[in-house]
């Protein structure tokens, strides 16, 4: 491997340290610098990507400070990382070029630049560590700079969903903290690896059994799951529209999903009784989420209980694929249900951080995201107007764009695991979601142009690009899973890891 | 024995953060649930008759690199020591940043309470 | 082993008295007996590094939180609790108490560590070769800025970050108007 | 705010040095005694914070302006991972500890990067905390003033 894999963590911490020396005055060059920071993330990643997929090796392993594997902290890069980390540096770059403009309107803006920095490099050490506390830590700096960014705002709402998202996340961080501590008490390592080495010789016996308990409810809570919920509907609106974009996009698929899916699948081992939990809970979000949202007159949360929905499908179809490796069924359906969630995670962080971008340009224009207020908007903002109606037809599952592939996939995979009234609720809840973007495009863009609204112009130029790179990606998404090489080089690896399970912890300890 | 104690903290915490209404209130509740950790974290790694995992000149041995089998045999563990360092000051963190949102709050609203703020915004 | 039955008393009784007592200030104080009293428990537990830094952090702790609540209009606490739902959480958290005494019995006993017993914990090479490793006599030192330096620059940068995040929350003036100056 | 009484302020002047030098003993030595760079790094602050609470804020202000005590977050934030990175360049790994082979076992310079990396933590806990402290009362007196 030729790129050190912590540069992903400490080239956006070096540049975030940097970046609030800079001050009024430098506010440009520190912007400059954090896009460099974020789009160098972007090719670096995909460098390693391809290093991965066309290696022999299935997984690096860099031992940081050259300590052997259980005395110092190890970083681990195989195919889920790899996957996680495209779509971070995917959907950060894209937040971060549409910042340049629209946090105009903000005051201290190298301090946001500096704090994005840090979410991001929060999240790929999240997404890279293989030690359990490590995990923590990286987990708890990706969430501070997050309930910072909610309140940056500092209006009345922003600041009350900032307190409760900050309340309900420190909980789910003490609540992890804790389960590190019992799984430390039990088995005497924080390695994954060696953890998980530790429950294979010794079973699971009813401490871990509490611990995994305590993982299921903390990562539960970072990743908004419908029982944990109450933060999200109130927190991802209030932030500006990037940070939104990102938090929906991918902070609640990292910290949440991804940790959640480390846990479960190569440290504990999946079990029957997991597999249920991870489906019920993923249907719940689903319908509940839903049929929330429908109700909403507020753009940027109803598309934030879409949000809750969406995770619903990823969290089922991984939750499918545990049920049915832990009952020994047939591997293949277990790899198309993961397969179909993985694929379901990556296409939501583009069209929901899309649909984001959107009404933040909507609001920067208008100055409201009240549905009943707006209307019209399809003649005075075509690009914004085309990307929506790319990003909706995507949300909503329509033929040719992304959504429609990952949920056909998991749709098939209920049908072939014999769950055919799960299926039947999945192409519902998407029908449902149909018609609530529906009503999206009636009420922002088409009908009458209000009389307020007539002076709308279509934004500057610097917030056009990310939503049209966004767009572009949404429709030729499908084609990752079509195409076989693009198929085998970046998707079947993240479902591999997760398939074999407890292999894990031999493949690490063997590099 | 001890360990459940812990738990009871940690209980007690948790309530307070649960049914507590004022925001002050909520944050000293999650302030107990971290002691808590920290306290089980630390307890974890004793030893009874142990000694502390600094090691003293007279328990080294310049000549032979050796170190004392009874400082060996009789430390307590360090690693959970690290950890609970490191969850300090995580926790004075978040600490500091939660005070500020709750002075800002105070500051908009005129009250800690968090019934009255969902009142306020109507 | 009766001082930590002693302390963990103080501490509880202390917790108490900080969730129930209607005056923030007291309460407040509370908090920081709970503190010293932690501080106090982690010397008899041997860990030195930990009690200096606890104390430390709790004094400056307590001067952020009185900061925060002194000279406000509304020290004290009113206001009625919805009896039912206080009835319900109060019996939920006792349940998962109960499920959680159970866990306990799995860990070594109070007074054993771990890692004298599970295989291959990272702790023993610590204690045995931790010096002539890393050439620090503090272990703990040598854990933290050596072994897992890695978590020790994750924890600069939470203190970094919610620093930041404090100075953004605290700023006068937070959106302003927008100048139509072409790019 | 102007501070307190004479006596207050006598011995505050008096305790203040002590607070310091103690602090930066526990920040140096914290590789071979109980300590470190963290609790040195908060005693620090809070011999500061013991100025401000004495002589008033203007006073401190005039010592330590805010926006020096940001920048020295910042550099010790950064000194800290140039250590990370210095240890890629000597020793081909991050964090690697390339100066474990200077000097003796429990002297002051022993221990390779770790001293080091104590001053760096010292001086960001130090000048982060004092950061805080600082903006929280200056936001009280801002929001009185506007009343």
């Amino acid at each position: 491997m030729s790129i050190p894999l912590p540069v992903f963590v400490a080239l956006p911490l070096v540049m975030a340290f940097l970046l609030p020396m800079f001050g009024k005055k430098g506010k440009d060059a520190a912007t400059a610098l954090a896009n460099l920071a974020t789009v160098s993330l972007l090719v670096l990643t995909i460098i390693s990507a391809i290093q991965l997929s066309t290696g022999n090796d299935q997984l690096y392993v860099y031992k940081i400070g050259k300590w052997p594997i259980p005395l110092g902290i190890n970083l681990v890069f195989d195919g889920l990382s790899s996957f996680l980390l495209l779509t971070i540096s995917v959907v950060s770059a894209a937040a971060m070029f549409f910042s340049i403009r629209y946090m105009e309107q903000y005051t201290a803006k190298s301090k946001y630049l500096s704090l994005f920095l840090l979410m991001v490099a929060g999240m790929n050490g999240v997404v890279l560590s293989g030690d359990i506390f490590n995990l923590f830590v990286f987990l708890e700096i990706a969430s501070l700079a997050s309930y910072a960014l909610v309140g940056f705002g500092c209006e009345h709402e922003e600041l009350e969903a900032s307190f409760k998202y900050m309340v309900l996340g420190t909980v789910s961080s003490i609540f992890i903290l804790f389960a590190v501590a019992l799984v430390y008490g039990n088995t005497g390592t924080l390695n994954m690896a060696y953890i998980s080495k530790a429950i294979q010789d010794a079973g699971l016996n009813i401490g871990l059994t509490f611990a995994l308990a305590l993982f299921v409810v903390g990562f539960g809570l970072k990743s908004a799951l419908v029982p944990f919920h109450a933060w999200l509907p109130d927190a991802h609106p209030s932030a500006p529209a990037p940070i939104s974009a990102m938090l929906s996009g991918i902070l609640i698929k990292t910290l949440g999903v991804y940790a959640l899916a480390r846990t479960v699948f190569n440290i504990f081992g999946v079990s029957v009784s997991i597999g249920w939990l991870l489906i019920v809970l993923g249907l719940l979000s689903m319908v509940v989420g839903v049929f929330l949202a429908v109700g909403q007159w507020d753009l940027k949360r109803l598309l934030a209980y879409h949000s809750i929905s969406q995770m619903g499908y990823v969290v089922l179809g991984i939750g499918l694929g545990a049920l049915i490796l832990a009952r020994g069924g047939n591997t293949a359906w277990a790899s198309l249900a993961i397969l179909g969630g993985l694929f379901h995670l990556v296409n939501h962080a583009v069209f929901k951080s899309l649909l984001f971008l959107n009404s933040g340009s909507v609001e920067m224009a208008t100055g409201t995201r009240q549905l009943k207020q707006l209307g019209g908007l399809a003649t005075v903002m075509p690009v914004t107007r085309a990307t929506s109606a790319i990003a909706s037809a995507s949300i909503a599952g329509v033929p040719p764009f992304n959504g429609f592939w990952s949920k056909l996939i998991i749709v098939i995979a209920t049908v072939k695991a014999g769950f055919y009234s799960l299926a039947a609720i999945t192409v519902i809840v998407s029908l449902v979601t149909l018609i609530s973007f529906l009503k999206v495009q009636r009420y922002v863009f088409l009908g009458e142009l209000p009389e307020k609204l007539r002076a709308t112009e279509e934004n500057k130029c610097s917030m056009l690009i990310p939503m049209i790179f966004m767009a572009c990606l949404c429709v030729l998404m499908g084609l990752l899973l079509l195409i076989p090489t693009l198929r085998e080089s970046i998707l079947e690896p993240a479902v591999r890891v997760l398939i074999d399970g407890l292999k894990y912890s031999t493949n690490v300890m063997n590099v | 024995m001890p360990y459940a104690l812990c738990l009871l903290l940690f209980m007690i915490g948790l309530y307070c953060v649960v049914v507590k209404k004022n925001m002050v209130k909520i944050v000293i509740g999650i302030m107990v649930m971290e002691y808590a950790v920290n306290l089980f974290l630390v307890m974890l790694g004793f030893n009874a008759g142990g000694i502390a995992p600094i090691i003293d000149k007279t328990q080294y041995d310049p000549q032979t690199q050796q170190i004392a089998a009874s400082f060996i045999n009789s430390s307590v563990d360090p690693l959970p020591q690290a950890l609970v360092l490191t969850s300090i000051v995580i926790s004075l963190g978040s600490l500091a940043l939660m005070i500020s949102i709750c002075t800002r709050t105070y500051e908009k609203y005129g009250t800690f309470d968090i019934t009255e703020l969902r009142r306020l915004k109507g | 082993m009766d001082i930590f039955y002693i302390l963990l008393l103080f501490i509880l009784i202390a917790a108490i008295i900080a969730v129930e007592t209607k005056n923030l200030l007291s309460a407040i104080i509370c908090i920081g007996a709970i503190g010293f009293g932690a501080s106090l428990m982690f010397l008899f537990l041997r860990a030195p590094d930990i009690a200096i830094t606890q104390i430390v952090v709790e004094v400056l702790g307590l001067i952020v939180l009185i900061r925060a609540t002194i000279s406000r209009d509304l020290t004290f606490i009113s206001g009625d609790k919805e009896f039912f739902g206080t009835v319900v959480s109060v019996v939920i958290i006792f349940v998962i108490f109960l499920a959680g005494l159970r866990v306990f019995e799995t860990l070594p006993d109070f007074g054993i560590s771990i890692f004298r017993q599970a295989q291959n914990a990272a702790s023993q090479t610590y204690v045995r070769e931790g010096l002539r490793q890393t050439g620090a006599a503090n272990l703990v030192s040598s854990v933290i800025l050596d072994y897992r330096a890695y978590d020790t620059l994750g924890e600069a940068t939470v203190l970094f970050t919610s620093i930041i995040g404090a100075t953004v929350i605290l700023r006068e003036r937070a959106r302003k108007q927008l100048e139509d100056s072409d790019e | 705010m102007k501070g307190m009484t004479v006596i207050v302020k006598t011995i505050s002047s008096w305790v203040k040095v002590l607070i310091f030098l103690f602090g930066i003993y526990i920040v140096i030595f914290g590789h071979l005694t109980p300590g470190g760079g963290f609790a040195g790094g908060v005693i620090l602050a809070s011999s500061y914070v013991l100025l401000m609470l004495a002589f008033g804020r203007e006073f401190v202000q005039k010592n330590l302006p805010l926006g020096i005590s940001s920048k020295l977050d910042c550099l010790g934030a950064f000194a800290f991972a140039m250590i990370a990175i210095l240890g890629f360049f000597y020793g081909g790994i991050f964090f690697c500890n390339f100066l474990v082979e200077r000097g003796q076992a429990f002297g002051l310079i022993s221990a390779g990067t770790i001293p080091l990396s104590n001053i760096a933590i010292g001086l960001k806990v130090g000048a982060s905390l004092f950061l805080v402290i600082f903006s929280l009362s200056i936001f009280r007196r801002n929001t009185s003033a506007n009343k």
